[in-house]
Order: C-alpha cells, then structure tokens, then sequence
C-alpha cells in the first residue's frame, strides 16, 4: 500500500564524493516494498522546488522498520537533501512495480552502470536469498563514482567491473563483459539499470541471445502515482499498436521485450 | 457549524475544493492514499473523442516554484471513460466533472453528446485552452468569438452543465469570459496553463520535447488570483478558480477573488493530501474568522 | 580569449548583460556596491515627461518564486534626468539606455525629442507596457497598430536607437513585435511584468495599495524564455531578453533561445551581485564549452 | 559604505516565544553601522522567498566585529531565518539613515513597541554613552512578547512599561505613558519605533507638545539599497508640496516633523 508519510532520517552520508546514502525509519514502506520500487521524497519545505524527487529502494530492512536511498548529488533537490542532517521528511511510496523472479531460476546477471547501481543491491539480496547464483556486472566513469562494489561481494555476488577510464576493473563498458558473460553462462535473466546507452545496449544484448531482461526507466516525473501521465514510456501493445506506458505505476522495471526505443 | 457545501451550476459538492483536470487521472491513483470522496469534486483528465497517445517525452520540466507539462491529452477517448471510468467514479460520493477536449467543434459536439445523460456525469468542463495540442486547443479559447460558438454548439447537444474552462494566455480575459457567459456557459474555470519553455543549456534544445509547455503551480499564482478578480466583476455565473494552490490560504484568496470554489493540481504533487489539507484548513480558519457559511467570503475582496 | 562584447541596434556593450529598467535606479545606489561600468548596459528608470510620484504604498508584495510591484512610475521627469542623472552617468563606461514612458502619442515624441542629442544616452527604450499606469501604459503595447503607431511617431523625433519594450500580456506577442518592427524600432525587449495580485486575507484586501501588479522575477522565467524565442523566429531586429534571470545559466538560456543580451531586474534585489555573476559565469562558460564569441550561442536552441 | 557578504552565525537562538536573537561576524558592517540602520538577509538557498529581509540593528559590537538582531517569527522568511543553526548567511548592509542626536542633548526619551523595542537598544547604550538620562517607554501585546526590559534596565536606562493585558507593567498603551511623562519632565528629544498604531500616536503627542521626534518605519522593500522605489513614505518637501522618500534610504528614521500619515 502507497503511503505519505514524514519519516525521521536516521543517516544521511556521503559515501562517494557525488553520493550519499540516506537512511529513514518509515516500517509502513518497508513492510510492502520489494526491489526495484522507488521512493518521492520532498527535498524542501519551501515551494522552490516545486516537485518530490523519485528515488529507488537501496536497502529494504523489514526487520527494523528502516530503507536506505543512495542518491547522487546533482541538482537543487539532490543538493538540498544532501543538506538534511537530522529532523523528518515527507516521503511517499513503495512506487511502482519493482523486479521478479521465479523459484525457478538458476543464475542471473545483474547489470548496473553510475547511479543505477543503486536500486540493484536489494534485488541481488532477494536473488542471492533466494538461492540463485548471481552475476553483478558494474559500470561507472571511474573508481570514484562507482557505487556497492564491496556490497555485492558481501553479498555473494560475483562480480565484474567496468570503468570508462579503467581506473578499476576493466577500461571499457559493461555491456563488453556482459557479451563475456553470456558466451560462458546460461543465464536465466538478465536485470539492467543505468543510464540509457547502456540500456540500450544490454536490451539489445539480451535480445539478440534471447535471453529474458527486466530493465528499470527513468523518466522525469510530477506525481510519482500514475496521476499526471507525465513519465510514460512508449510500449508495443499486445496487439502490436504503440502505446504509452507509465514508468512510475507500470514500471519503472519493464520487461525488455515490450519496451520501444527510439534507436531500435 | 460552518457551512463548506457550495452549489455551482447546479453541481452540488460538500466542500469547495476539487482536483484539477489532468493532475488527478480519475481519482484512481489518489483514491490508494486516502477516500477521494472527501473532495467536493473531481475534474477528469481531458477527455477527447478517439483515445490520444499525448506528446512524446520529456513532458514535464520543472521551473522555479512551478511546472511545465506537455501531456498532450494522452487519454482512452470518450467511450472509454464512459465504459471503464465512468462507472467506477460513480460510486463515489463526490462530483464527477468531465473535462472534454476537441480538435473541431463537431467533435466537441459528439463528446458532449455522448456524456449526455450517462450516470454519474455531473457537469462537463469545456476545456478551450489546451496548450499543447495543435490545431484546436488554445486556439479556441483565445478568441472570443470562436469561445461563444464553441459554447453554443455543446451547449445545444447537452443538458449538462456546462463549466468552460479559460485560457490565461489572452490580452483580455474578461472579454472571453463574457463571450462565453452570453453563449450559455454555466460556470467559468480558470486558469489553464500559460505557454512556457525550459531550455536545456547543456543540449542546446528546449527540455520538452513537445518545445513548449503548459506552466502551472505556485509561480503563476498572482496571475491567476488577478484573472479571477477581472473575471469576477464582469461576470455574473460562478467561477471555479485554480493557478498554484497548495495550502488554505491561498484557496482563501481565490474565493476572496471571487471564486465558488476551488481546484488544485500540481499541489498534488508536492504534498498528494494538499487537498485535504486545504478543505480541513479553510473549515478551521472559517471558524476562527467566525464565518457562518463558506459563501459568505466569495467575492469579498474589498 | 572568450569575446563577450555585442553590438545592440548600433549600440556597442563590452558584455551583454544589462539591469532592467526600474530594478537599478540610475545606477547610483548599486554603485556603492561595485563599479556599474561593469555592466553591458544600464536600463534607467522609466522617465515620463512630468515629474511623477508614482503609486501609493504598499507598491511590493512578494509572491512565490517572483514579486510584484506598482511603482507606478515615480521618476524626476526627463528633463531633470538630462540635467542632474544622465551627466553623472556618462561618466561610467557603460552603455546608458533611457526607458521612456508617456501617457500620450505625444508625451511619448517630447520625451524623444528632449533625449535626442543629448551627451551620454546611447539609446532609448519605449516602454509600452507598463501595467501600472492608467490611460496608456500598457494599453500602448497590447494593440499591434498603437504599437506601431508610437513606434513611428518617436522614430521620427529622435536618431537614437529605438528599443521596443513588449508586453507579456497579450495572446500573440509575434504579432506586437512584427508590428513594431515594420514601424522601425531597432531592438526590442521583453518581457515586461505581467499583470497579477496578492489578497491580504486577514484584511481581506489587496496587499498593493493599487490592487493590482507587474509580476517579475524566477516564477515568470519560462514564460519569457518562451516569448523570446517566439519573437526571434517572427523579426530580423536583435532582442533584449529578460525575466528571472538571477544565474548565468539563466542569461544562457535566453541567448539559446534568441537574445543578443539580457537584463536583470529582480534578481538585483536577491543578490546585489547577481549581473556580475551572470557575466564572470558566462564568460567561464563560453571557454569551457570552447565558443569563442558569446554571438555564436544566440538563438542557438535547436 | 554598504557591502553585501556572506557572515558567519555566532549565535541564533530564541530568547521569547515568537523572538529569535541572531549574532553574525561581520567586522564590515559593525565599523560603520549606527543605531537605527538595518541590514538585509538572504533566508534561503533557493528562490522561495526571493527577497532578502530587511532587519534592524539590535547590538553593534565594533570592537568584536559583530552584530546582533532580534526578529519576530512571522512568515517564511524568518521561519527559515530561525531555523538557521550555523554557517553563513548572506547579508547586504549597514542600510539607510539611522537616528541622531546631539552632544547637547540632557534628557531623552526612547518608546518602543512590539519587534520595533529590538532597534533602540543600541540606541539607547549610544545616548547613554552620551551621558543624557535615557526613558525608555516599552509597549507589547503582553509580558511574553515583551523585549529587552532587563537590557535596557542594565545600561542604566529609566525603563517604564505598559501591555495590552497588564501582565507586565501598566495595562495600557504606552502612550499614555508617554503623556505622564512629558507632562513632568522635559524631554530633548523622543525616539520612536513600533507598529503604526503606536508611532502615529507618538508623533501626535510630541507635535502637541513641540518635543522633537524621531520615528523609525517599516515599509515592505524589495532592494534595500534606494533603487527599487518600493518602499516610499510620504513627506512635505520643504516647498510645501508632497512627496516620498525612500523608506530604505533617505530613513528608516525620519523627524516626525516632516512624515505626513494618511489618518492626519
Ligand atoms: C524511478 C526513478 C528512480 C530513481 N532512483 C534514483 C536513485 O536511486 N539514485 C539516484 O541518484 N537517482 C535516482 N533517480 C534519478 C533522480 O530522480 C534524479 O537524479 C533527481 O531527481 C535529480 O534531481 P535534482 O534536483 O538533483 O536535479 P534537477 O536537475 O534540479 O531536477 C529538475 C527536475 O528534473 C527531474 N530529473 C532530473 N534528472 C532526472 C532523472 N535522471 N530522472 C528523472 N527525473 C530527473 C527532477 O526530478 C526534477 O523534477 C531515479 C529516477 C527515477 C525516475
Ligand atoms: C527597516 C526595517 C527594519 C525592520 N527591523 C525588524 C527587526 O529588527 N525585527 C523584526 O522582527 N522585524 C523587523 N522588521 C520587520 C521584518 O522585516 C518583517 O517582519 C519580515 O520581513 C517578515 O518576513 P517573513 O518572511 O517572516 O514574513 P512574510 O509575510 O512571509 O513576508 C512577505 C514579504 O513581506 C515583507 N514584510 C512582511 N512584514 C513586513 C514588515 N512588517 N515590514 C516590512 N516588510 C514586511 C517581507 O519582507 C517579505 O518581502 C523590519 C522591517 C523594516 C522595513
Ligand atoms: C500534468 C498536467 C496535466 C493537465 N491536463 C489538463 C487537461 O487535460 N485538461 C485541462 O483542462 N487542464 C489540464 N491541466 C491544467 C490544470 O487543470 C490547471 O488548470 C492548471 O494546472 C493550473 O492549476 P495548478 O497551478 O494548480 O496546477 C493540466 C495540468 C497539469 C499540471
Ligand atoms: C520594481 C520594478 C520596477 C520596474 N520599473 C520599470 C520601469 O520603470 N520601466 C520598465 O520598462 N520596466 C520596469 N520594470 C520591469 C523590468 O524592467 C523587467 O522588465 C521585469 O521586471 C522582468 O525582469 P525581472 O524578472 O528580471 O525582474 C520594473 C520592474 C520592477 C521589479
Ligand atoms: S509521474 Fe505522474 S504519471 Fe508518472
Ligand atoms: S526597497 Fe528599493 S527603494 Fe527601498
């Protein structure tokens, strides 16, 4: 169930010179949210900005009543809640539709490039909880901007990194390891979230080795709730029309396959 | 205890306030964070005659204490509402207004036809003032001449009232409203959004990629309190006011302007309880003042 | 080196930013802060033909994002600006533009008339779009033929370079800016405030004590950033652009969008230092991003 | 000289229940600043509020380079203002005309109501200086709103007091104070700051009597620097005719003698 709430922070810390990490105690989100759902969250008390900023589930910890946001600081609302120190703030959700698995499943990739790496840690949680083998492919500009590295480890994942300028893993993108990967491994499916060529190019991937992938969007949103129709993304109908999708109700995690991009 | 019931043209509603057209959907969404009949009223999304796809994105931008939008009236088309949106808000104890949009006057006329007489369907908002369809739209709404025969030709198709919802982006609002009043309008809302643009200086292009946008929130509040007040003193039939409201004080100001009632919209989306928030406030501070009857303050702008 | 200068209507600017016309005085008190000569341009306060006190107060009311303000003209009148403003201000290196306002066609040509030759003024900027003047003012600039009928008749009374201040308060700014165009303005500029209001609802009145106000600051930015780039694809002569600009991104933005220079008005008041900001950040901007002169970027929104 | 720059905050804490008393390193405006001048405050890092708030001087403590203002928590503005805890804040200053008097000058009297009393302390800590017996008149709704009786009673001011509900001092308006006053002492000088009810009152009384007075008025500003003509009260020019002046500049404080009030 969405709810809106004031939730007290309990952490909020840089943990990368762009990015913080932001931990609140709201137990009616944690309670419902699965991986891949996002938070909005009102970065000021005044009316400039205007609008609540979308922000994906990090860390879901049932058990304390808490989530955790790893956000990059970027804009006037980014850099406002990086301001928060101590105190409350109103934030809505569990959003959206996150990420699915089945039982079944044997072995997944999880791909993840700068800060959409975030949302990923919690669904490599419930994979590897679910008894999976779990592949994390990360990219990132360089080392300084690479997010939850050594979480994933933790974790169990096995994990690869890219980085543009080769300042750690492998110089080069994500998507070269993932060709890698999927020469060597069956995998069962493949997750991606991160900036939009590299969606592209793992959906691509994917597609061509017909292996199933749920990647998550971003679109510039308003209402945050399916409301305003303003963060749609254009879909192929089941009857082969175009339609429009709405990434903060049916998404922000679709299923590769039923995605259109302008670039096919 | 203080009276918050207001009647506008005909359409009863328990309280003033009303979620604007095209921030609300129909009242689904909203409806998972609290009971939405404890609004006075619902304006749907605009509602055109074949089911639209709206603009590509980006369609939304913010700016300084407001918003952009270039939706483009992405809907499922009138039967649609009528079959799946309809019957569902119908359950509802809370006005039902149907915001309707048409790219020519003969559709404009068949939409109204249609909502005639389905149940549920409590007034129809004639939105003559859509900025971000081509050909129609705005163009309706910013000449007088065309508004009035935009009002006359639904008027005769529909026993409905009729709300005709203004467009800010005119010389003389008053003159269309007036326009509008005299081909049979039973109420005014206004504002609609002004035409906006946000440019991505990095990319070099406008941030929408429709180019341009409609700008509501609280920036064009002023605007739209200042239209209202125009509006008030040349009309006689009652005004549902909207531009920017987002506590109780501010809809205080629109009634005080001169507005029956009130809408909100992109308040939603900074606080989804704004409007709540706005009908608890306006009945606490109505006590306070020691105000009977929520009436009794439209209009009293000295 | 990073060429800032441009050339405006014959008038030559060592950067093109500029203070708008009644955010800067005659320059004098911002003066005090830092050298003005390093400013572009100055836009003076409006100069009518009599000495005007100009509105009763209050004349400000702030508002979200934005302010409005009815001055109300309260200016020397213009021939105590040529004896006592205009000698100190020839003084600083920087290009002095008269903002002009008249109550009448002919007010308007002795105003034109009294500027013309005299020492230090480089350029005249007509202002007919004054929302807080009854009879004329505004009323000058929302008709395409009053336009250019004002145009032409100051025209013909001055060799100075005529600047046409526009009003945001119309349905087609195109049509005013083509107007004045064909009637010879060299420049024009915009966009003026937009007509809006505040409601004291203790009081239950106006905060203005003239009701009503020119909205100006952020809250109006994507309306003016719209305006500019409608009238840069509608006439040849080079436009002045303005309205919330507080950041050097923001003057960016108008540029994109069709401005060969921008002026700052309210976002004086937010930061004092707000237009040498805006020229130290364009310039680091224009070398970051490799343009060798600020002309390339103008209208550069694709 | 005017200047406009970032202060660090010393102190901002709440010293009543609607009253907060701010102290900021600023060495560039405490060199130059005299009783009655005010100083302009950014409150926010984002647009909303656009305006700074203009602010009286409370405290100017030259030799340490600081200054110190007393604000009411009424709007926005200064809702933010309060919840300033430390860093900097931006201020534009030392702003207007202040009050005046001369070596001359034996026995004056300050009265002062409401957020208007924060100006005249150092006022009076400067007549007092001066070595005049300094009266001091306070006014307030009731005893909780009421400032700085204690500091004026330790700079050795005669310090009388009146409020709407007589939870302190006289219940009563601070005028009629003022009348008993005048009536048994000769005064040189009175300087007056409060709500327009109080000031117009004052200046009707010293007019009758022929004691000159100062007043100090607020007026909504937007520049605070004399370039806007926002915030413009009417005078009589010395030729009889009327017009403004400039609230921000040529006052705050003007001699009585020349205001015209509309309600005359
Ligand atoms: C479903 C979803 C989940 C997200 N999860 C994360 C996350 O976990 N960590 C993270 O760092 N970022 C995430 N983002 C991106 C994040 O929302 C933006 O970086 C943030 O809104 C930028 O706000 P700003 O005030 O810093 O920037 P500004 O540029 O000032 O923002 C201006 C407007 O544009 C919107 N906007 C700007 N960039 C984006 C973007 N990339 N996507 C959507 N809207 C944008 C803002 O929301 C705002 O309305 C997510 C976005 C979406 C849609
Ligand atoms: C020269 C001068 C000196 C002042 N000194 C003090 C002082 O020492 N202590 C103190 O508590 N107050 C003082 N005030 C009043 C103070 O400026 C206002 O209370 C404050 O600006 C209110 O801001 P806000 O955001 O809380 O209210 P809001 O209502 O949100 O303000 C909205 C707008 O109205 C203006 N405004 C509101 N009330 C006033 C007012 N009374 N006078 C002028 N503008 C107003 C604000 O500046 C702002 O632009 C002074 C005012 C002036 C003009
Ligand atoms: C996202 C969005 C979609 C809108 N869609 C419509 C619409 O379909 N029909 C309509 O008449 N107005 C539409 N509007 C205008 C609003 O109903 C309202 O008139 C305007 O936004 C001003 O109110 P506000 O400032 O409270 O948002 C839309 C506004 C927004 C922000
Ligand atoms: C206090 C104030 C006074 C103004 N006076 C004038 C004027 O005398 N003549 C004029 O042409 N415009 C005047 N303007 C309009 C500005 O020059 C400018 O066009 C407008 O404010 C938009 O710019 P901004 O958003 O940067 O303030 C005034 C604006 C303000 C805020
Ligand atoms: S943000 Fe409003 S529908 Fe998605
Ligand atoms: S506030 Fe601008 S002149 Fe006083």
């Amino acid at each position: 169930m969405v709810v809106s709430i004031k939730a007290s922070i309990l952490e909020n810390k840089k943990i990368l010179p762009d990015f913080y990490r932001l931990k609140i105690a709201v137990p009616q989100i944690s309670k419902t949210a699965v991986p891949g759902q996002f938070v909005m969250i009102k970065t000021s008390s005044t009316l400039d900005p205007l609008l609540r900023r979308p922000i994906s589930l990090h860390r879901i910890n049932r058990d304390v009543g808490t989530i955790e946001l790893v956000y990059q600081v970027l804009g006037k609302g980014t850099i406002l809640l990086s301001e928060m120190v101590q105190g409350e703030l109103e934030v809505m959700g569990p959003l959206g539709n996150g990420f699915s698995w089945q039982q079944s499943f044997k072995r997944t990739a999880i791909v993840g490039g700068g800060c959409g790496i975030a949302p990923l840690l919690t669904l490599a949680e419930h994979l590897i909880g679910n008894g999976q083998e779990v592949h994390v492919l990360l990219g990132a500009q360089n080392k300084e901007k690479l997010l939850n590295e050594a979480d994933f480890k933790e974790l169990g994942c096995k994990v690869l990194v890219a980085t543009d300028n080769g300042s750690s893993g492998r110089k080069g993108f994500v998507t070269e390891i993932l060709e890698e990967l999927i020469s060597t491994t069956n995998l069962d499916q493949v997750y991606c979230c991160g900036p939009l060529p590299m969606t592209n190019g793992v959906i691509k991937l994917t597609k061509s080795k017909m292996i199933p992938c749920q990647v998550s969007l971003e679109e510039r949103m308003a209402c945050g709730i399916g409301a305003c129709l303003g963060c749609v993304c254009q879909v192929r109908n089941e009857d082969g029309t175009i339609g429009y999708k709405r990434v903060c109700h049916e998404g922000p995690v679709f299923n590769a396959s039923e995605l259109i991009f302008e670039k096919d | 205890m203080t009276k918050i019931a207001v009647e506008i043209a005909g359409i009863k509603m328990k309280n003033p306030v009303l979620a604007a057209s095209g921030c609300y959907g129909f009242g689904r969404e909203y409806n998972q964070l609290y009971d939405i009949s404890r609004l006075g009223g619902i304006m749907t999304k605009g509602t055109t005659l074949e089911p639209k796809l709206g603009n590509p994105t980006p369609r939304l931008a913010e700016t300084p204490a407001g918003m952009l939008n270039s939706i483009g009236l992405q809907n499922p088309g009138v039967d649609k509402v009528i079959l799946e949106e309809i019957p569902w808000l119908r359950t509802f104890d809370v006005a039902c207004i149907v915001n309707i949009s048409g790219y020519s006057i003969e559709e404009f006329e068949i939409i109204a036809e249609r909502l005639d007489g389905v149940s549920g369907v409590d007034g129809l908002e004639v939105n003559i003032s859509c900025p971000n369809v081509k050909g129609g739209g705005m163009a309706f709404g910013t000449d007088p001449h065309t508004a009035a025969l935009v009002v006359k030709r639904v008027k005769a198709k529909t026993k409905l009232p009729l709300i005709v919802k203004l467009s800010p982006n005119v010389t003389a609002i008053t003159e269309i409203a007036k326009a509008v009043e005299n081909a049979g309008a039973d109420a005014v809302s206004l504002i609609n959004t002004l035409l906006g643009m946000v440019i991505d200086i990095k990319q070099r292009k406008p941030i929408l990629a429709n180019t341009m946008g409609g700008l509501s929130g609280p920036a064009v509040k002023p605007i739209a309190v200042r239209m209202v007040y125009q509006v008030y003193t040349a009309v006689e039939i009652p005004i549902i006011g909207m531009g920017g409201i987002t506590t109780f004080e501010d809809a205080v100001e629109f009634m005080l302007a001169g507005a029956s009632a009130v809408a909100i919209g992109a308040g939603n989306f900074t606080d989804p309880f704004a409007p709540l928030k706005v009908i608890d406030g306006l009945e606490k501070w109505l006590e306070q003042e020691g105000i009977k009857d929520v009436r009794e303050i439209i209009g009293g702008c000295k």
